[in-house]
């Protein structure tokens, strides 16, 4: 669990853990209120814009942060 | 017009995240749905793991291949080892077999391959190898939407 | 442990995100900074975009190979072309030259390149293709927090 605090810790060299999982809540939130708004499933494209990422960005992020929070989960268990 | 990519990378599970990533961001470019896009990462998975656990039996030695080709709203994948092969194909279809129930493998795989894509082929030649290879239409919702 | 993979893809701008995304997933597996990685994402754009615009001039039937290697904190990268090559290398490294000034090219793509990386090697030649090795040792920064 320490490892994950420092993991996560703020120090000015940020990790791609940290911010991935920025963009990942990002997309999570983006991708239930369109799928309100819309009535459907977004496309990859309708999330890219409205956060200003690339397509390709956005596939990263969320598999980035599947697999951080699988490290998290092996952590806890 | 056709795009096309080519991918060989050392067989170990950490790369399956890896494959998933490449071959999601290859087929953005068709503007899929969310939805579309987590079912090709499935099967990229599913492909890719077997081709590493059963193709390889884990010896980090072993490279896998992918190829991802996009025309118009089709997507094309072909997952490819020089493994050990499979001897008896219409067995290793069936939904909860596996060969490997030791490592809690769920048997799934394939059925799994052929609930997400429209076409599903299996060439595997014992002591060769096996190639998949899987073909999905996207749905073009946003097309019909507008 | 030795991790390596090799990317082929059709040479057309769109695939410069691809490109940039594909070694960025691979090389996040080394944990490096964000800045480390957007430095590596950077060189990964400027030489593919170099091969597809100088290599191909845009012509999508060639085709850009790109490899990537990780051993210990030490990322290897090779992008590579066949097409019509760098008569005088020299020349084509020197900052801000360009032969297409006429698209607004910077002339900066091999100056960022050594900006970034700790070894740039080049090699080319005419009508056979070009080849840019890129080498870069990651900080391991996380461990000197520790
Ligand atoms: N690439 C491969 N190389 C060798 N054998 C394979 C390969 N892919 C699948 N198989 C065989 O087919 C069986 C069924 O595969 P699958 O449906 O994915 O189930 P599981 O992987 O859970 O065993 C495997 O148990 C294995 O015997
Ligand atoms: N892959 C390549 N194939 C052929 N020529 C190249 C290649 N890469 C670079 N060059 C040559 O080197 C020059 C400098 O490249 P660079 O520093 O990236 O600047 P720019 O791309 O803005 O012209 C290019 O203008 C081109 O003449
Ligand atoms: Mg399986
Ligand atoms: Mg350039």
């Amino acid at each position: 669990i320490g490892e994950i605090q420092r993991f996560l810790r703020d120090d000015g060299t940020v990790k791609v853990s940290r911010s991935i999982k920025e963009s990942a809540n990002k997309i999570r939130k983006m991708k239930e209120e369109l799928s309100k708004t819309l009535g459907r499933t977004p496309t990859v494209n309708e999330i890219a814009e409205k956060l200003d990422l690339t397509p390709e960005e956005v596939v990263f992020a969320q598999e980035a942060s599947r697999q951080l929070t699988s490290i998290h989960e092996t952590v806890y268990e | 017009m056709k795009n096309k990519m080519e991918l060989a990378f050392t067989a170990v599970s950490q790369n399956e995240s890896f494959a998933r990533v490449t071959v999601g961001a290859f087929v953005a470019q068709l503007d899929p749905t969310m939805d579309e896009l987590t079912e090709i990462k499935t099967v990229v998975s599913e492909a890719v793991t077997n081709a590493i656990i059963h193709g390889y039996n884990e010896d980090a030695n072993g490279k896998v291949y992918l190829e991802v080709e996009l025309e118009e709203d089709t997507v094309r994948l072909m997952i490819r080892d020089k493994g050990v092969g499979i001897h008896n194909l219409d067995e290793a279809r069936q939904p909860l077999y596996t060969s490997k129930p030791e490592l809690e493998r769920s048997g799934m795989g394939f059925t799994i391959m052929e609930n997400f894509m429209d076409e599903v082929a299996i060439h595997s030649e014992p002591m060769v190898g096996t190639t998949v290879t899987l073909v999905k239409t996207l749905s073009k919702q946003r097309a019909l939407a507008n």
